[in-house]
């Protein structure tokens, strides 16, 4: 039983680190409809971020968080001008593959200058908490609860609020929400802003928690991450939550009952399963287009 | 009509014969076997980016899973020509074992073609990535092939002329799939799945029969490339992998054969030529991509095919595919 | 069939006529970049610290790396541009065995003598005559450790925590498990990750579970370097259960990664830095001098293994082909990473030191011999 | 005996009842109009009949045989080919490349012979291209066969959607709305070219329109359709009367004609 | 108000409008008319912002609009009911509403005119937690219209917006317009049916492949026989 409850626990955090990092790419993905490939170099970008603001510039744990979420935001809004702007009337697939793109240029950028030697992110101060013969500590509590309110305000700031509302016309139809008022540019700038920032706060607090950031660390968080945001309904902010949440704890419970070698493949079968008997995810809508 | 059969002969006229000076150039060792391994290399992108555009950009499915049927033609091609002590001459057991390959990386294709095809878009892209990374696990674990360590020892049967038949092969067989009734019916699919529908096109039965036939060549590709480098490596046939193979089919125009071909020879160029940069060497490649996607962002060609009438008729130098079979 | 003399490389950056030319295949990018870029400084630091000495038979010593994106195919084209374009004398690489065994078969074909670093499985040198390896193979490794689990640390029960995607994680691992059976221990948890993950909390806690005295983690030091934190930190192993590992622990970054977590566990390993041995004592002065920083394992078999080629070819006195594979097929060589003498099947024949973590530093523990 | 008959027919969305009491007929030949007003559920039954929308309960006949529950291909392949009220064409293909996609259930080719570019193949290929210039020419497309849909003026992609629709060698045709977006010298031309395509095809043609210029100058016979129920159903004359037609959806100001 | 002068748009090689000039009075309803592919959804496009012209200009209250963004038109009180409705189909109705409201920020203001709307549209009233996508499509069509009367305003550009509708609900967007115009919105309507247009427009033009053919009074128009053998169906009329 405690075993159980440890092995949730586990699955539950590893859970919560998809989730935070889905969440981004989740939201950009509702807007612009983009599969961000590179969110999760972005993620990696930001732990980098982290690490420099803490062991360079001696900055203490939460400036730093800050740092980097203001660094990756202004990369966000950069990367956009640069590579996805061009291509908005592009085939959808074009932005996808300049995303590839930036995706092998961040990590090899990063080789390049930095070295693909991971490097030790300096931890902050652990405690754990113990109770009925399982561990908790807190940075598990740290990130799922960064998680969960950063879903909440996300989720208010989308469905809710008016720059929500432009977010989500701009969605739509880009040339209907112009006639609306609505600046399309900033528009689209802001949320690759606060995607981006949500993937740097990712990458600082899952550096922190593992304590290491090296160059290729976004890759399969970012690959995990797009799985969890699909298998919640991707584009919806909730769903890249339970989507993560569902992830890590299928994960977890493969490896705990023996079969970690399988453990990607029955990940990647229970989103096809999912995704047959719901094929826009848990919490998509699957209408059928009105003709 | 006529003018058409007779640029068709031309083109076919000229592949073989490019075939030929190529093989020619190797025999007497003007091309060196790195250039013999290079234009192998080349070849087998003809043969994988042709036919995922066949699945992505002819049917309008997007499909992340190529990997896993190179994967799943490359290892049982390989246990035909290692496992087997088949009493056959060479050039034999490797026709015979890039049919089964081919044909079990088609049976996958159907399998998991199958369910899947409810889904749209962005949901089948990870479904399909999720297909290739469990067939790749499944590899990974499957300790008769070598599981984690890799198959290797496998007779080293492809060589360029082997590969570039293959290309011209799949190639044929894709244009001319292109070109019937039965292509128009993949291409109303990818233009308006409803609309399709509507006029009378069993639009599962297309869907299905595209990754069949996409995932046999990619069966193919993947066997040709195991008896290249004698060696199969589960983490060869990884999304990275399927990843580059939707590059070069994006880069040449989601639906242009001549486009998938000319990116795949320039891609595998480029990478070739980058080699020597080392730790930059992918970093120009990301930065190379990049520009030529903002700069052509239908791809090369767009969706339209390169074609010999240019030569005939100046003032286009592309021709619209609508024009072909008229 | 490719005359190697005089070599005469095709005009490349600063090449001159009359340079010897060494290929490398490493991976400069891709999943195991942080080997290859390793690898190359070490032969960088040996060819700089050899043409300062004159060279090699009076020439002046080239390293061309070909990236290989850590990938077979490209391992295989790479190897044939060196040796076809660049007219190299011999080979360096790969990192990984399954890269090795993609590029093996062109070098013995070409007969252009390689030499891995750090490839372990016993298939690499079986390709042919011309491969060679300055790695221990697998079956060494892993029956060191096995048996050192048994007879210096009384453990019966053992766990195995591999890396499914790393070929020399599973060949160490099963091994250990054959050996460590055959002593009349039992394994009694088998769980597996791959490359990549960060999260190891769960399969620690299965591995827990099982309540093994000793933990047998053959994987590299980015990985191990999280495992041993999580270990001891998240999931609380109790410190009478020691991990155990292979010569991919050998990093600085395992210090770093696992902090004090790394105190107290065991890992196999070609040389010491306690051990007063004045080769290792120049490798890491020198490459602490060219890199500031400490170089590890993959970086002191790289720099044996271009080291082996080197010293052949002032033996043969020439870069001929069949002189210079005899040459290094009878080298003997005091090499960073121990006494390199190379058996019948071109695998070297040394002796491993078990290392101990004490203090965040490497300690010497005991030697091994084969 | 009818061609088509429904029974019974609704289509329900979550509470949103769009159509409740759906009873109609046609027989061979006629040329029935479906009005109503917006909303009323005219393209929702026109999407139950081709099977786009599964019928929450209820018949539909085709040809003495029920078509509820089939795909819309099996439908289409029966004999009832349709038009939407918002173009769907194939935009980026050709015209001539439309009508050739439309004309597929009647290639008779295999796989293999396009492959293989059989004399069979090749025969029905010249056979496909002839017959598609023949329809083209019908609606006087033809010199636009290379077009792109997209490119055509909209009253030309309207005339291009009925020709692929009867490409399908149909035996029903249903047009949703085909001459919205028409100018009135445009919507009389269609008109005489709806007559004429029913003679020359021998087709039965159910349509929804809104300009009774069209409507009651080619229907035989109409339904009208109010909240999802069949509120009337007669000729023209009958129907440019009727108080609670005139009162749903006509309105007092009589319309043109 | 407005002033389009010399106006040339391109769509890559087409040249789609050729050179036109016209001019929209405050307080009144201007019709353009014309055949399909006339150009007068391209027109109302570059008014908007959508598109850019080559050359010319076009002023509104003396404003030159043609370098604005085209959310900075719109600020300037100049709506648009676009062709095909562009309604935000993941939204719902109500949704749909407030955002033609975006720019404005008076509240009072903006809970009276959505009652204006569901006044003037009962069944958008009927249908407001709906998802506007899956409307039928008059229904849309009467979204798009009151989206547009959301924003109050000052120019309202209508695309064809008796398109799709029933009859009866022709004749209320007609009197709408007409409604509109006398509470004080200038009006620039483009529309197919032609008889309608003019007899509610004050001016009108008359478009031809990219050029203005003929242009005056709508009434006078309306009773050229010219006009009505091209654009009134001939035969059938008054
Ligand atoms: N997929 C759907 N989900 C929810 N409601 C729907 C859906 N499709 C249609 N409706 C509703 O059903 C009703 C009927 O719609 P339908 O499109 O059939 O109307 P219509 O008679 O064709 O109207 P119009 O003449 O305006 O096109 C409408 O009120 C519409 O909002
Ligand atoms: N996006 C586009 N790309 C290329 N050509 C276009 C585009 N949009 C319109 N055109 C062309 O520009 C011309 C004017 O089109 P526009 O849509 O303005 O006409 P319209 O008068 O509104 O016609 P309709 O009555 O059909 O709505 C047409 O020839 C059309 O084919
Ligand atoms: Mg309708
Ligand atoms: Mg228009």
């Amino acid at each position: 039983m405690a075993e159980f409850l440890q092995q949730l626990i586990n699955g539950i955090s590893l859970g919560s680190v998809y989730a935070l990092v889905a969440l981004g790419y989740t939201m950009v993905y509702g807007i612009v409809r983009l599969i961000n490939f590179a969110h999760g170099d972005v993620y990696m970008v930001g732990a980098f971020a982290g690490y420099f603001a803490i062991k360079t510039f001696k900055l203490p744990f939460f400036a730093a968080l800050v740092a980097a979420m203001a660094v990756c935001a202004i990369l966000g809004v950069i990367m956009e001008r640069i590579a996805y702007k061009p291509l908005r009337n592009a085939p959808r697939v074009a932005a996808l593959m300049t995303a590839v793109g930036l995706s092998m240029f961040y990590q090899n950028f990063t080789i390049y200058r930095i070295g693909a030697q991971p490097k030790a992110f300096p931890k902050i101060a652990q405690v754990n908490w113990q109770f009925a013969g399982v561990t908790v500590s807190n940075s598990q509590v740290l990130i799922l609860g960064t998680a969960i309110a950063l879903m909440i305000i996300l989720h208010f700031v989308v469905q809710h609020t008016k720059m929500g509302k432009a977010m989500r016309a701009v969605s739509q139809d880009r040339d209907a929400a112009m006639l609306m008022g609505i600046n399309v540019d900033n528009t689209i700038s802001f949320t690759f802003a606060i995607g981006s920032a949500l993937a740097a706060a990712g990458g600082v607090l899952v550096g922190q928690y593992y304590g290491v950031v090296q160059p290729l660390m976004g890759a399969l968080p970012g690959l995990k991450a797009f799985v969890a945001a699909v298998l919640g309904g991707i584009g919806i902010i909730p769903g890249a939550m339970i989507g993560g949440l569902i992830l890590g704890v299928a994960e977890a419970g493969v490896s705990a009952v023996g079969f970690s070698t399988y453990r990607d493949a029955v990940a990647f079968g229970i989103l096809i399963l999912i995704l047959i008997v719901k094929p826009a995810g848990i919490l998509g809508k699957n209408v059928r287009e009105k003709v | 009509m006529r003018a058409m059969d007779k640029n068709r002969l031309i083109v076919a006229a000229g592949a073989v014969a490019l075939g030929i000076i190529l093989q020619l150039l190797i025999w007497n060792g003007t091309l060196n076997a790195y250039y013999a391994q290079v234009l192998t290399m080349m070849s087998i992108f003809v043969i994988m980016a042709t036919s995922l555009n066949l699945i992505n950009g002819i049917t309008g499915q997007f499909s992340l899973g190529h990997a896993g049927f190179a994967a799943v033609g490359g290892y049982f091609s390989a246990i035909i020509t290692t496992r087997l002590q088949l009493p056959l001459p060479a050039p034999m057991i490797f026709t015979i074992s890039l049919l089964v390959g081919g044909l079990i990386a088609a049976l996958a294709g159907f399998l998991i073609g199958l369910p899947t095809l409810r889904l749209k878009g962005d949901y089948l892209a990870i479904a399909t990535l999720g297909f290739g990374e469990i067939i790749r696990v499944l590899f990974l674990n499957w300790k008769y092939v070598g599981a984690a360590a890799g198959m290797w020892g496998i007779p080293g049967y492809t060589n360029f002329i082997w590969a570039y038949m293959l290309a011209v092969l799949t190639v044929i067989f894709i244009v001319h799939f292109m070109n019937s009734s039965h292509g128009r019916a993949c291409i109303s699919i990818r233009e308006d799945e409803i609309a399709a529908e509507t006029m009378g096109i069993n639009t599962t039965k297309y869907k299905v029969m595209a990754f069949t036939f996409g995932a046999f060549f990619a069966g193919v590709g993947g066997a040709v490339l195991g008896h290249l480098i004698r060696l199969l490596h589960p983490a060869t046939f990884s999304m990275t992998f399927s990843v580059e193979i939707l590059l070069m089919v994006v880069l040449g125009g989601l639906g242009s054969i001549t486009g998938s071909i000319s990116a795949a020879i320039l891609l595998t160029f480029v990478s070739e030529a980058l080699r020597k940069f080392n730790e930059l060497r992918m970093v120009i490649y990301a930065l190379m991509l990049i520009g030529i996607m903002l700069f052509r962002p239908q791809g090369l060609f767009g969706r339209k095919e390169f074609s010999l009438d240019l030569l005939t008729d100046s003032r286009f130098m592309f021709k619209s595919s609508k024009n072909r079979g008229a | 069939n490719k005359p190697a003399e005089p070599a005469a490389p095709a005009a490349g950056d600063n090449t001159e006529e009359g340079d010897i030319v060494i290929g490398g295949i490493l991976p400069m990018t891709g999943a195991i970049a942080t080997f290859g870029q390793s690898s190359k400084k070490g032969v960088d630091l040996l060819v700089e610290q050899v043409n300062a000495k004159g060279g090699v038979l009076g020439r002046k010593v080239v390293f061309k790396v070909e990236d290989n994106k850590s990938t077979q195919a490209d391992s295989a084209t790479a190897a044939q541009k060196l040796i076809q374009q660049d007219k190299v004398v011999a080979i360096v690489g790969a990192v990984a065995s399954s890269n090795s065994l993609a590029a093996a078969p062109i070098a013995q074909e070409a007969k252009i003598p390689m030499v891995s670093g750090s490839s372990t499985n016993p298939a690499v040198t079986e390709v042919g005559d011309y491969i060679f390896r300055a790695a221990f193979i697998d079956p060494f490794q892993g029956a060191v450790m096995a048996n050192f689990a048994t007879k210096d640390l009384k453990a019966v029960k053992a766990a195995i925590m591999t890396d499914a995607n790393s070929d020399y994680s599973i060949g160490l691992g099963n091994v250990f498990k054959d050996v460590f059976t055959a002593n009349g221990g039992t394994i009694v948890s088998e769980v597996s990750f791959v490359s990549g993950d960060t999260d190891f909390n769960t399969i620690l806690t299965t591995v827990k579970n099982a309540k093994p005295d000793v933990v047998f983690v053959p994987s590299y030091y980015d990985t191990v370097g999280l495992i041993l934190n999580q270990a001891k930190n998240n999931v609380g192993f109790p410190a009478e259960v020691k991990f155990l590992g292979g010569d991919g622990w050998d990093s600085p970054a395992l210090f770093e990664l696992a902090g004090d977590a790394a105190n107290g566990h065991y890992f196999s390993n070609h040389y010491s830095p306690d051990v007063d041995s004045p080769e290792v004592k120049a490798f890491i002065d020198a490459y602490k001098a060219k890199y500031n920083e400490v170089p590890d394992a993959l970086a002191a078999l790289a720099y044996d293994a271009a080291n082996m080629i080197l010293t052949s070819i002032e033996k043969a006195g020439t870069t001929d082909a069949p002189a210079l594979r005899d040459a290094i097929a009878a080298v003997e060589l005091n090499a960073v990473t121990g006494k390199i003498k190379l058996n019948e099947k071109r695998d070297p024949v040394k002796s491993a030191v078990v290392i101990v973590v004490e203090d965040q530093k490497q300690k010497y523990f005991t030697t091994v011999n084969p | 005996m009818p061609i088509l008959e429904t029974k019974q027919l609704i289509k329900t969305f979550g509470g949103l009842t769009a159509v409740s009491e759906f009873d109609i007929y046609l027989n061979k030949g006629e040329l029935i109009g479906l009005i109503g007003p917006n909303g009323a559920g005219k393209t929702t039954a026109f999407n139950m009949l081709t099977g786009v929308y599964q019928p929450t309960s209820g018949q539909i006949n085709f040809l003495d045989e029920s078509v509820v529950g089939k795909y819309p291909y099996e439908i289409t392949q029966k004999g009832i080919a349709r038009t939407f009220q918002n173009i769907r064409l194939f935009k980026d293909l050709s015209v001539i490349d439309n009508v050739k996609i439309a004309y597929h259930q009647n290639v008779n080719y295999s796989v293999l012979d396009s492959i293989l570019q059989t004399r069979k193949y090749r025969q029905e290929e010249k056979e496909i291209t002839e017959k598609a210039l023949e329809f083209l020419k019908i609606f006087k497309l033809d010199h636009k066969s290379q077009e792109y849909a997209k490119n055509l003026p909209y009253g030309e992609q309207r005339r291009l959607e009925i020709a692929r629709a009867l490409a399908t060698k149909p035996k029903l045709v249903l047009l949703d709305e085909p001459a919205a977006g028409m100018n009135p010298q445009e919507t009389q031309e269609l008109l005489g070219l709806i007559k004429w395509i029913r003679e020359y095809f021998d087709l039965t043609i159910l349509l929804i329109e809104h300009d009774m210029s069209l409507v009651m100058n080619v229907c035989e016979r109409i339904y009208v359709l109010d909240y999802g129920k069949i509120i009337a159903h007669g000729t023209p004359q009958e129907i440019k009367i009727n108080p609670r037609v005139i009162e749903a959806y006509l309105g007092e100001e009589v319309p043109v004609c | 108000m407005l002033k389009v002068k010399d106006l040339n748009v391109y769509y890559g090689g087409i040249h789609a409008i050729k050179g036109i000039s016209l001019e929209v009075e405050e307080g009144q309803i201007v019709t353009l008319i014309g055949a399909n592919g006339a150009g007068k959804t391209t027109i109302l496009r570059t008014i908007s912002g959508l598109n850019k012209g080559k050359s010319g200009t076009i002023t509104f209250k003396n404003t030159e609009i043609q370098t604005m963004p085209a959310q900075e038109i719109m600020a300037m009180g100049i709506s648009q009911v676009p062709e095909g409705r562009r309604i935000f189909p993941a939204m719902s109705v109500l949704e749909n509403l407030q955002l033609g409201a975006y720019r404005r920020k008076d509240r009072a203001g903006i809970k009276n005119d959505m009652e204006r709307v569901f006044d003037k549209f009962p069944r958008l009233l009927e249908r407001i937690k709906q998802q506007a996508g899956t409307l039928s499509g008059g229904e849309q069509q009467m979204l798009a219209m009151g989206r547009a009367l959301m924003s109050r305003p000052k120019l309202l550009l209508l695309d064809e917006p008796s398109m799709g509708l029933a009859p009866l609900f022709v004749q209320a967007i007609f009197s709408t317009i007409k409604e509109l115009n006398q509470e004080g919105t200038t009006i620039l309507l483009v529309e197919q049916n032609a008889h309608m247009a003019l007899s509610i427009a004050h001016q009108a033009y008359v478009l031809e492949t990219g050029r203005i053919v003929l242009s005056g009074d709508a009434k006078e128009l309306a009773s050229s026989p010219e006009i009505s053998e091209a654009y009134l169906g001939g035969t059938i009329g008054h």
